[in-house]
């Protein structure tokens, strides 16, 4: 199941068409493995077995058309919701739950809270909590890689409220001004926590903020696997094509809570919850794929199923995997350790070996 | 008197403030409807209003920036910055700009804003949501610096920051919010800055703390008296105004200085704490003075429980300390 | 001639009109003292009798075009190059010149470098050095003048380069989102040190910037002292009426260097000097008021020379000040002196009597 | 060798670092046509081309944050902020995201940026043209602090800085830019971090000072001497990391310590020095530390003569120290 997922092979389509028909049900499968995953942390979560989690759920077909239209060389700046992207990149439950669990086997050495991933070799820019922070990273890392001649673009992932920042008004500039290779993927899922879009800003749109900065702005109604496809296909072609940054908003619906701390009913009316259910992407693509004769529902079950089996395996390896090693606290903070450092590795060392401090 | 956790107290405080004084208002993110994450605003919308609970944009340098306009005319904004490590976005506006308009303004523009937020670990909250950036603040001139360790500090060191001329940060122990209850006085419960609070005499060693490292202090002290230490625990409430005095009268009589925080160690508020020490009370010390402290990375999640002071370390410093000299 | 400056009395006009005929050479007369001004600090820092000076040449209808169309009640929230707003507000030049010397006469102490003055009594914000920080304050003031029940509005000047800052976005967005009273009045004098303005930012206009945050932005020549007038009366009376606020962008052009500190033949041509000199401000409102008849070139000469005298005796007073109480340093970092602040003070007084330090 | 000027000395650093390596490059506000409003980059653009050194908007978020982005893709930007004043817009580019990527990646995403800026008083700058903002950066886990008080160390240690593979913030004392000149080897000169530079010997007192007070230092230790007072002056250098054993040996050596420094004491990087002192060598103090430094208000405009530290009050504080213990 995670082999389902990765980077499309093969030409990039003309920007006129949607996800390719070969590839559509597994992009389909990737949105399932998303909403698979999301379910399960939440347990896991409940449960005490990961501390926090992040659900996407609703923004399944935002990430997976646009993460579907980039090439693995295409860096991505991630917020922190971004799970089906890091899916589509072909990065394993295993890989992600090690990091929600923080054990010694994350890649980032449990250094931060859950879906506050990121890994090189995927292209895949580990995320902070700050929000909109890696908005300007995203511009001067395509600055980069155009001095370098790398034809490559950089995408960076952000929500509706974080057009607020000041990362998105500084990064947007640059990459104006600079008309940075950058694509500028907007998840407007209708609230920052508890303030509605509306609140937000008066703008009649967040797209057309791209006019404060010379680029375009489109949105693109991101329960359309498809359409976000294409607009980032197109996006990606000016990109390269050296005509500068676009900046697309998809306008999708956080189904489930901010986070695990949040309590969505304190400031959203169960009506609208369940309008927007009616909009639900994974049910919107399977009645496409249906209609289309890709998908039956003995099909749509297997995919389901396999899913979940590739879920629950990852779960168990990953909470098979030992604790992080006390003394890794001193490492990464400098490439290499400074002196006070390493006196104070030295004493923590010394606390642990008297059993004043327990791993 | 009502027994209150500390989050609670804070709550109260709010309230207590804003029917007194139709001038407080209340700003940041999700303080309104929601309550604020940590429930801090919880009912406040409800009695005074939007126009007084005002839920704003995804912007610290907007909260902090437009709440100085309202302090400038006249208002007495209280500004929830989410978590203290969020604050940083609101930087300039509160190094550049509220710490100095009196001054640059030769008092012509005094800026009375008070900043709420949450701050420091033990919530498992990996870098971005435990930090205890405290030193930033005090070495600014301008801007007092509050951190309450009890309910009724909570209620009477706030309501003393909305009632003062000048710019406040007021720091709230967020791991303490909940898992500590105290009884608060009703009403217009004050507590002076500048005035730090003997939490427990002694007469051995002096450990000095504040905000959810008190609590710590207290419970190493309770172990070291079984060994016959005594250690006299002194909160600081406001690391600015210090209350120098008192920091000097313990050292003086116990000889011995151990300094508790959660911060990285280097230029910490400890150092300062330090330094004082070393300058006017260094012929009173028995033995080197002791920092107790969060190491000098930044702030992990997996290793969370090794990283912050906890009782074991410090009663064991507080050993070495005795040792010494 | 001081006296010519300070605020207009009167009606507020119907916003399709321009300057108040009756009141027109008092404008003008304002913009030629503000000229004058200008032109003697350049000298007096070159001579270093002043420390430091920002000029404004060029931008002389502008501000008294906005600022004429202002009540002294309204609130300005200058950034460092307002001259001529603050010669209408009354400010007199003899109270500048203090601040420009910093002696025990300054109303602010002394406490920062010439141009950053402010004063209570005139509603006129003491201003900083960081670009852009004064635009969120604008608006939190008007926000809560409108909860106190007071029908100002807050005016706040920045250039085109400070579109860029964080408080920009900060400050629009809020004033959007709450609809605050508040002018957004931005000088675009074509430069921000040696960026011009095509480089700070692709938006082909600073004013559309305001699609970003839901409410009008409009350009106005900012030579034409009528036109700027009534753009703001506009902008003031949608303000009042609780329709919100309103960007306004009015180009100018910085006929002199960024500051004393600055070369700008190191950065721009002297052809581009040249040509915007033709558009002069103050040649092109003296040409229309002589062909309405209500200036003649003696008049005009008296005009000049009145400016000039009382520069000159505002310098000869404001030099004859004394300086700066040392004591003062301790005084308005807090409303009382911390226990740490006495004792510093304390010793820094006894170093004083010890002539140890030299006042 | 070459005779030059400090901030000649930073233009020749940064020629050379770009003309050894492509990846390096230069960016900020008025840093190309203009050539830097110190003319520290003067000539780049030429040499270099607009390619490599990038006039941005006026954004010091901007700034830093895309130099964040490049670093993270494999250049080394080199960034300038105007004036340290202005550097408070990219503090959470430099607190959130600079200081801590290597460590929230695990070690997969260095972040070799240097921010350089010219920083303190004795310009007649005023609030926002003079501070000295070194605590802020010092308490940061994740950045160095570099501050050179030469020619030579600054050329040195400003290639250093470009080579290293951590964030460095690079402080220059714009008061003595072109005060003072020195010789300053040619081609790939590179001074280490953490090892501080004893300026001048002394067996009485130890005089710790960096950047622009370094100067001061040593003028009051000539003077000193006429009073057969012989003081040790330190140069640090780099303030993260600290060259402690350094520090340990000259108070260890005199036996008396004084801390000279610009920047408000309260919380200054003296707070740790002093704190350090107190924590490994206080048994050889012969009498109480003691710390010169700006006084704890925000910097002045008309009596910045009587805040900075000087000489005189410098001569003061050592003989204080001297007659104490
Ligand atoms: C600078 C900053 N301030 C506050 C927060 C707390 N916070 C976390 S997420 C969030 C809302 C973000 O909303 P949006 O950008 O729409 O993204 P979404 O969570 O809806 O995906 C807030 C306020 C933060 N992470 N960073
Ligand atoms: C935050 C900040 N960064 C840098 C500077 C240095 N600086 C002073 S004025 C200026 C240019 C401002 O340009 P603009 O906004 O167009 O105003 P103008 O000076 O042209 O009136 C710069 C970069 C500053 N004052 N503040
Ligand atoms: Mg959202
Ligand atoms: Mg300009």
């Amino acid at each position: 199941m995670a082999k389902s997922a990765g980077a499309p092979a093969g030409e990039m389509l003309p920007s006129t068409d949607g996800i390719p028909p070969a590839d559509l049900l597994r992009a389909y499968a990737t949105m399932v493995l998303a909403r698979t995953v999301d379910e399960r942390c939440l347990t896991l979560q409940r449960q005490g077995r990961i501390g926090f989690y992040v659900p996407m759920q609703g923004q399944e077909a935002a990430q997976v058309g646009c993460a579907w239209a980039l090439r693995p060389e295409d860096w991505i700046f991630p917020a922190y919701r971004e799970l089906a992207v890091a899916l589509v990149r072909g990065i394993t439950v295993r890989t992600l739950l090690d990091q929600f669990i923080g054990s010694a086997a994350d890649e980032s050495k449990g250094r931060q809270m859950p879906n506050h991933y990121g890994y090189r070799r995927f292209n895949y820019v580990t995320a902070s909590s700050p929000v909109g922070t890696q908005i300007s990273h995203a511009v001067g890392a395509a600055m980069a890689a155009r001095r370098k001649g790398d034809a490559i673009v950089t995408v960076t992932f952000f929500g509706d409220g974080t057009t607020s920042s000041n990362d998105f008004h500084a990064g947007l500039n640059f990459a104006g001004v600079f008309r940075a290779p950058t694509i500028f993927f907007c998840q407007n899922n209708q609230w920052a926590i508890s303030m509605p879009r509306d609140r937000q800003t008066r703008s009649s749109t967040l797209a057309e903020k791209a006019v404060a900065y010379g680029f375009p702005g489109v949105v693109v109604d991101g329960s359309d696997v498809n359409a976000v496809y294409r607009a980032v296909v197109a996006a990606r072609e000016r990109a390269l094509a050296g005509e500068g940054p676009t900046l697309i908003e998809a306008q999708v619906y956080r189904l489930g809570p901010h986070s695990t701390s949040d309590d969505p009913r304190r400031y959203r009316t169960d009506e609208e919850l369940a309008a927007w259910k009616e909009k639900d992407p994974l049910a919107r693509l399977k009645h496409e794929l249906r209609e289309s004769g890709l998908l039956d529902d003995a099909a749509d079950a297997r995919i389901w199923e396999t899913a979940k089996e590739a879920v629950a395996a990852a779960v168990k390896e990953a909470e098979a995997q030992p604790p992080v090693d006390p003394m890794t606290l001193f490492d990464d903070t400098f490439a290499t350790r400074t002196p006070q450092l390493e006196a104070e590795r030295t004493e923590f060392g010394e606390l642990l070996r008297q059993g004043v401090l327990h791993p | 008197m009502t027994e209150l956790t500390l989050v609670q107290a804070v709550n109260r405080g709010l309230a207590q403030a804003m029917r007194e004084d139709p001038d407080v208002l209340v700003l940041g993110e999700d303080v309104g409807v929601n309550g604020g994450v940590f429930r801090a605003t919880d009912g406040l919308l409800k009695e005074f209003g939007a126009d007084r609970v005002v839920d704003t944009p995804l912007s610290e340098t907007g909260i902090v920036g437009t709440a100085i306009g309202m302090a400038l005319y006249g208002l007495k904004p209280v500004a929830e910055i989410q978590f203290m490590d969020f604050i940083y976005p609101a930087f300039d506006q509160i190094v550049s700009e509220l710490a100095k308009f009196r001054f640059r303004s030769g008092g012509q523009y005094p800026c009375h804003v008070v900043i709420r937020t949450p701050y420091g670990g033990g919530i498992k909250g990996g870098l971005y949501h435990s930090q205890s950036a405290e030193a930033y603040f005090a070495h600014t001139a301008g801007i007092k610096v509050v951190i309450p360790s009890t309910p009724a500090d909570a209620k009477g060191l706030l309501l003393t920051a909305v009632h003062d001329p000048d710019p406040v940060l007021f720091m709230e122990p967020k791991r303490i919010y909940r898992s500590i209850t105290g009884e608060v006085p009703d009403g217009d419960h004050r507590v002076p800055f500048g005035s730090a609070r003997v939490v427990r005499e002694g007469s051995d060693v002096s450990i000095l703390a504040y905000g959810a490292m008190v609590p710590v202090a207290v419970t190493a002290a309770e172990q070291l008296a079984n060994e016959k230490i005594q250690a006299e625990v002194v909160d600081l409430r406001t690391l600015v105004p210090l209350d120098e005095a008192s920091v000097l009268a313990t050292v003086e009589k116990t000889g011995r200085c151990v300094i508790l925080h959660e911060a990285p160690r280097f230029c910490g508020y400890g150092a300062e704490l330090a330094a004082i020490v070393a300058e006017k009370a260094l012929y009173s010390l028995k033995s080197p003075i002791v920092r107790v402290t969060g190491y000098d990375t930044p702030f992990p999640y997996a290793l969370e429980h090794l990283y912050l002071p906890n009782v074991e370390r410090l009663v064991h410093a507080v050993r070495g300390s005795m040792a010494a000299g």
